[in-house]
């Protein structure tokens, strides 16, 4: 299919196509953080997900509303506003949900399956019933739309830097709040013994309630992000769930390196494919080799191997 | 069968050479190699993470080992699966009480009887009068006679742990072996279970994983000591407990 | 009443009886020709919820695909019918009459191989269980060889059936894509669309899940049956007494996928017609709480369960459309937090003890122990 | 609703029982009314002021979204006949049943409604896959549908009208037109993977090859999709004069931001989409989609006398900040089709009805004048859209005749 272009057609293409992947990898990490705290973590299979970023894709949308009638001079930033609202909207509402449902059911993983399915049932219905079956319009700051310019081929767009760029930093907050902080150190030592955790003085209900609402918090920043990029209506959330446990299942769970290289492989592999085939069969086959490559090596890529 | 797999003398039960497993790079059990004679009964004591139960685990297949070879009456073990293994007849109780607690101790037992062990044998398998009569000797043997029909979650923890040895014995496997059988049981228990290993250890061989000195000095043939993965002294009771690196490790800690 | 027959328990029977009378005679006295119908429908979906009551009750193996094996049944025999419905008589005024009608539509001219031999009734009815039995132990095979189980192995199902729906979908020429295999009339020559023949079709429905349900009685009495329990208390247990767990595991998951597509296949008999929006996520879900409501444990507490929320989502959507997902979802949590033994946990907790406290002493001996099979030994 | 619809059956037992009885005993309003038993000789649910229809589409699920405005058009169009005095006299219920986006689930609600309450037409449906599971129980059932949607035709009833375009009427104009206007070489086609945008491109397709012209490639995505990079660098290499896009639901919004982020600008890179009505450009953003052209038979702002009073009952009725699309104005167009024809048939039976239909035509139609064709589908103009910043479109071509209606059409497929 390349014949008759240019060595720098053909170069901007590779440029440009290298960046989708990169796009796509951020969209998948930036998903897939969140649900790496909450399932990774705390084993916890919180089929919600979805739903919790589309709560921040609400808060955005509101937040546009709001700010874009009431204080347009503001509208150019009102992202950001938007993000840290969506962040508290989303880890709030997961801590609820941690004190109410999920904190019974620490021992029961399959059941937080069941538990987070009705979860979503619910939530999916009261978006509905607040903002309306359609999907609503997020307005975007004019500097957000459109692209970069490099060379004439090559154009980067606007949201898909700002999407990596968002996507870095809350990698690394993540990770340093895992392994360099105190509370991360608190969260795993509560996920390898809870007991033993509650006996040196570490308050264990507290750490799971923060654990699942900033894995929560998380979740709702990277649907507040999607808006850019994606819909916004009450049954979006569900479109997500499939490829977020895949890849947190693919990097090994526990691991957030494994995570990061997981959606890095399966972005790449994705969007490799889909310039090459149709997009209906790269997604197949994205999720076939997946699944395959789970079958043979069912500890994901990242695994520490234990003792057991 | 290369050469060197071939050096091992054929009377041994058990022949464990050059086992090494490591765990991302950490090496759990380092080249150790030790012989279990017909009828032995063998302990293997040392400090914690001295790699005793890893070594279980390599034998009964839980663990795959990095290197080396394990070999029960002549037949490779390494490269078999648990099942398998168990097949060859090596039995292998857990530290903590492994029981099925939804199920009844006769239950618990049945499912340990040697018959059956293919799907469709499972299916098509009768509780028959040889069944009911093997099931009931052992409970009688295990202290658990009267408490058949029970479900094994409200035996206590003593109770558990003859289950579990009562479910290896009607495999009558050819080497048992055991990790803590006494520990966390009541003096009264200990005694009874001290008793009831006396007698099933009579004709096969038994390696044992024990801390309780008292109960070792009692039932050991020889002790092999580890300490770090390695074997640190090996030979009868009396012959470790005066080796200087031995008391040197447990001391020292 | 004996203690037991064969591997039956008395109270089995009895349950197995009740039921029976309520969808032969219960049912059919009293419902219409259009609400029987629906009860019909909602019995397939017992098929599945029996299967999962093994498969994730008994052994601990939640799969998040039972919608995959429920739709290949389904698919296999509407592809049986769908080749009958589509005789060149019928379709005379297609491009190429006598190949089904959405393969005209997009330029197939010619049916494709795999379809030919869905024109015999017996080879149909063989690959409604065949078929999925070899798509469920072939991923059975490379999962559980491999040990992967728990959350992993549902999140694969799961992935599993999204990747089959985008290729039905995908593939519309050959299999009818999302509008899947509609407009199927006649069983070899059987209008099965009239009221008679749905009203047969439902007593043939009932029939083969009540033997559907006595076969899983026997499963679960069988030592096998205790040995899926085993391995979901101690898997390691099971395999260090010399059992190959992962055999056991495909085995059971096998049967639940068997009988999932007996249910498939009795939907599309009944409804007229297979989509793929079976094979995805939301009904795979939905069936495991069909299963969770009744009890994850009873064979018989499924059936209910599939019945009761299917008339619970028929009753609500007909009358309060917007509260259909408030239920759904409270149902989930509810059965999760509250009464995770379900329909039959609740029955055994408080219904039963107080039945056999008017029946009498007699009776409340036995109650005691009501799943004592070393107690009476099969005598 | 829930008590009005319990109200109705309870009534309509009650009145069974008089349908017999001439209709001189009747209220004076309703003198001029033909007897029951003459219009209603199938036991549809007439009574002698008041008949039953059903409304059946997704209030939950995924297809909520875009079955939404046809509940809210059929209701103001039931509403509208009901106070001109309704339909031969009689004033229209109707029942309203969730397909809950799962196919199953309309065959099982278009049995009850035409089996349990006898419903004498049912408006609904949207999706082709829903049309598919309950066109058998029409036809076996004996019941009229009127459906809505733009659709990829290769179908035809007698239960069913279709009041939307199918395929060809939609497609052959819009391209025409382009190829008119823009004088390009390369077309583009892109689709959601399932039947109607499959079934639409390949008539695109066969139609841009007649012309001469090329066809740079062909491509279709899952539904849902989201991620749109690699297919729109794979635009920037080709570079076709005129992409041609049918990509439906959530998709639509991820496509066109993503395109507008890669720089694609809509103003200067010819986009033909016949999947984005105003509806969609609630989600998508108008921003994102200006410059688009979109080809259909109605749009918002149709400028003519009939859609201006159609526009403004519907935002009294629904709220001012309403949009209304092409499929919702064709729901609209569902009742008063009913209506007329039962009207023309003096009867509310079936057959009658169905037998009516041909020829029966609609003046006041928010889109002009449209008829229905012997095949069942509308006689209609395509119409070429450019989209607005504001989410509206600018008509800027209409067709000079009425487009005839060809679901099987010969050299096509």
């Amino acid at each position: 299919m390349f014949e008759g272009y240019t060595a720098t057609e053909l170069g901007s293409i590779f440029a440009l196509q290298g960046f989708a992947g990169l796009i796509l990898f951020s969209v998948f990490l930036l998903m897939a953080l969140g649900l790496a705290i909450i399932f990774g973590q705390m084993g916890v299979i919180n089929m919600a997900h979805g739903e919790f970023m589309i709560l921040g894709a609400y808060v955005t949308y509101l937040c546009s509303q709001v700010i874009g009638n009431y204080a347009p001079a503001l509208f150019g930033v009102y992202f950001f506003i938007a993000m840290i609202l969506a962040f508290f909207a989303s880890a709030s509402l997961g801590a609820v949900v941690e004190w109410t449902l999920i904190r019974h059911l620490y021992k029961r993983p399959l059941d937080t399956l069941l538990a987070t399915w009705g979860l979503s049932l619910i939530l999916q219905q009261v978006y509905r019933s607040v903002f309306g079956a359609r999907e609503v319009g997020v307005n975007l700051p004019q500097w957000m739309l459109g692209a970069y310019r490099v060379t004439d081929l090559i154009e980067i767009p606007i949201n898909g830097l700002f999407v990596m760029c968002l996507t870095v930093l809350i990698t690394i907050a993540v990770g340093i709040l895992m392994f360099r902080s105190r509370w991360g150190q608190q969260v795993r030592a509560v996920m390898q013994n809870r007991v033993m955790a509650g006996a040196v003085g570490i308050n264990t209900a507290r750490v799971d309630q923060m654990t699942f609402a900033i894995g929560c918090g998380v979740a709702g920043v990277a649907g507040s992000a999607f808006t850019m990029i994606g819909s916004t209506g009450p049954t979006a959330g569900q479109l997500y769930i499939v490829d977020t446990f895949l890849v947190v299942v693919f990097g090994g769970a526990g691991s957030l390196l494994g995570t990061v290289a997981s959606a890095f492989t399966i972005a790449q592999a994705q969007s490799t494919m889909e310039f090459f085939l149709s997009g209906s069969m790269a997604k197949v086959l994205t999720l076939l080799t997946v699944v395959g490559i789970l079958m043979l090596r069912p500890q994901g890529l990242f695994q520490i191997k234990v003792r057991r | 069968m290369d050469a060197t797999t071939s050096s091992g003398r054929k009377d041994f039960v058990l022949a464990v050479e050059g086992l090494t497993v490591s765990f991302d790079g950490f090496k759990a059990v380092n080249d150790l190699s030790f012989y279990v004679d017909e009828n032995e009964i063998r302990v293997i004591i040392g400090p914690n993470g001295a790699g005793k139960t890893t070594v279980l685990d390599l034998i009964c297949g839980r663990t795959k080992a990095t290197e080396g070879s394990i070999k029960f009456r002549d037949h490779e073990l390494t490269r078999m699966k648990e099942h398998q293994i168990v097949r060859r007849g090596v039995g292998r109780k857990f530290q903590n009480p492994s029981i099925y607690e939804d199920l009844t101790v006769f239950e618990n037992l049945e499912i340990s009887f040697p018959r059956g062990r293919s799907v469709w044998g499972a299916l098509a398998f009768q509780r028959d009068a040889q069944v009911k009569e093997r099931v009931q000797e052992i409970a009688e043997m295990v202290f658990l006679q009267n408490r058949l029909n029970e479900r094994a979650e409200y035996l206590s923890h003593g109770e558990k742990q003859w289950l579990e040895i009562g479910m290896l014995l009607i495999q009558d496997p050819d080497l048992l072996m055991l990790d803590e059988p006494v520990a966390g049981m009541s003096v009264a228990e200990r005694k009874k279970t001290a008793e009831l290993l006396h007698r099933i250890i009579q004709d096969r061989s038994v390696i044992v994983i024990e801390h309780d000195m008292k109960f070792v000095e009692d039932i050991a043939h020889r002790v092999t000591v580890m300490h770090q993965g390695k074997v640190l002294a090996e030979g009868s009771m009396e012959w470790v407990k005066n080796d200087p690196k031995v008391v040197e490790v447990y001391l020292g800690h | 009443m004996p203690e037991r027959i064969a591997f039956l328990h008395r109270k089995d029977v009895i349950g197995i009886l009740i039921l029976a009378a309520l969808l032969l005679v219960v049912f059919p006295l009293t419902l219409d020709s259009f609400r029987l119908n629906l009860v019909g429908k909602y019995l397939t979906y017992a098929f599945v919820a029996i299967g999962l009551v093994l498969c994730w009750g008994k052994a601990g193996i939640l799969s998040l695909g039972q919608g995959i094996f429920f739709g290949l049944g389904g698919y296999c025999m509407a592809m049986f019918l769908k080749l009958e419905a589509s005789s060149p008589e019928n379709t005379a005024i297609q491009t190429t009459p006598g190949i089904p009608d959405f393969m005209d539509w997009n330029q197939v001219t010619e049916l494709p191989w795999f379809w030919e031999p869905f024109h015999s009734l017996g080879f149909s009815l063989i690959a409604v269980i065949l078929v999925p039995v070899i798509f469920a132990s072939i991923i059975g095979m490379a999962m559980f060889k491999r040990r992967v189980g728990g959350v992993y192995f549902a999140i694969i199902t799961q992935a599993i059936a999204a990747i089959l729906t985008i290729l039905i979908v995908g593939q519309q020429g050959y299999i009818g894509g999302i509008n899947g295999i509609t407009d199927l009339r006649t069983l070899k020559g059987w209008d099965i669309r009239t009221d008679d023949a749905k009203f047969l079709l439902y007593f043939v429905c009932c029939f083969l899940l009540l033997g559907s349900i006595v076969l899983s009685f026997f499963v679960q009495d069988t030592k096998l049956g205790r040995i899926l329990v085993a391995i979901r208390d101690k898997e390691d247990r099971v395999r260090f007494s010399g059992y190959d767990v992962s055999n056991y595991k495909i085995f059971v998951f096998c049967f639940a996928a068997a009988l999932a597509a007996v249910g498939g296949a009795m939907f599309t008999l009944q409804v007229g017609f297979m989509s793929p929006s079976f094979v995805g996520i939301v009904p795979s879900i939905e069936m495991v709480i069909f299963c969770a409501v009744g009890g994850r444990l009873s064979i018989l507490g499924a059936v209910y369960g599939a019945l009761l929320v299917n008339f619970a989502k028929t009753a609500l959507s007909e009358n309060f459309p917007e509260l259909w997902l408030f239920a759904m979802g409270a149902l989930f949590i509810g059965v999760v937090m509250l009464f995770p033994n379900g329909l039959a946990g609740l029955w055994s907790a408080y219904v039963a003890p107080r039945i056999d406290q008017v029946l009498g002493a007699t009776r409340r001996r036995n109650a005691i122990t009501p799943i004592d099979p070393a107690a009476t030994p099969g005598e | 609703m829930t008590n009005d619809t319990k109200w109705t059956v309870d009534r309509r037992k009650l009145l069974a029982g008089m349908a017999a009885v001439p209709a001189v005993g009747m209220a004076p309003g309703f003198g001029h009314a033909q007897a029951t038993s003459e219009v209603n000789t199938t036991g549809l649910a007439v009574t002698d002021d008041k008949v039953t229809v059903g409304i059946l589409h997704s209030v939950t699920g995924t297809m909520a979204i875009s079955e939404t405005g046809s509940v809210q058009a059929e209701k103001l169009a039931i509403d509208q006949i009901n106070k001109s005095g309704g339909v031969l006299g009689r004033q229209i219920e109707y029942i309203q049943e969730d397909g809950a986006s799962d196919w199953p689930t309309f065959a099982e609600k278009s049995r009850k409604l035409l089996v349990n309450d006898k419903v004498a037409a049912v408006f609904g449906c949207w999706t082709s896959a829903s049309r598919k599971a309950v066109l058998p129980v029409f036809e076996q059932y004996n019941g009229m549908l009127y459906y809505p949607t733009f659709y990829e035709g290769l179908e035809q009833s007698k239960n069913v009208i279709y009041t939307g375009q199918e395929a060809t009427q939609q497609i052959i104009a819009g391209i025409d037109w382009i190829v008119k206007e823009k004088n390009p070489k390369t077309f583009y086609l892109l689709g959601s993977d399932y039947i109607w945008p499959r079934t639409s491109n390949k008539i695109a397709r066969k139609h841009i090859e007649k012309l001469g012209l090329e066809v740079q490639g062909e491509e279709y995505f899952p539904l849902e999709h989201t991620q749109f990079n690699s297919v729109i660098n794979k635009l920037k290499l080709r570079k076709p004069d005129v992409i041609y896009a049918i990509i439906v639901g959530g998709s639509n919004v991820a496509f066109y931001k993503q395109l507008k982020a890669a720089g694609i600008d809509l103003s200067k890179q010819t986009l033909i989409t016949i999947s984005v009505t105003e509806d969609e450009i609630l989600g998508i953003g108008g921003e994102n989609i200006a410059g688009a052209y979109a080809c259909m038979k109605y749009f918002q702002s149709l400028d003519n006398p009939n859609n201006e009073a159609f526009v403004s009952a519907f935002k009294e009725m629904w709220g001012q900040d309403i949009v209304i699309g092409d499929v919702t104005q064709a729901a609209y167009l569902g009742p008063w089709l009913w209506k007329l024809t039962v009207e023309k048939a003096g009867s509310f039976d079936i057959d009658k009805v169905a037998e009516a239909s041909p020829g029966i035509e609609f003046t006041e139609a928010p889109e002009g004048y449209v008829r229905i064709h012997e095949n069942h589908h509308l006689w209609s103009k395509t119409r070429v859209g450019k989209a607005r910043l504001d989410g509206q479109y600018d008509v800027i071509y209409e067709t000079a005749e009425l487009m005839e209606p060809d679901p099987f059409p010969e050299g096509y497929q």
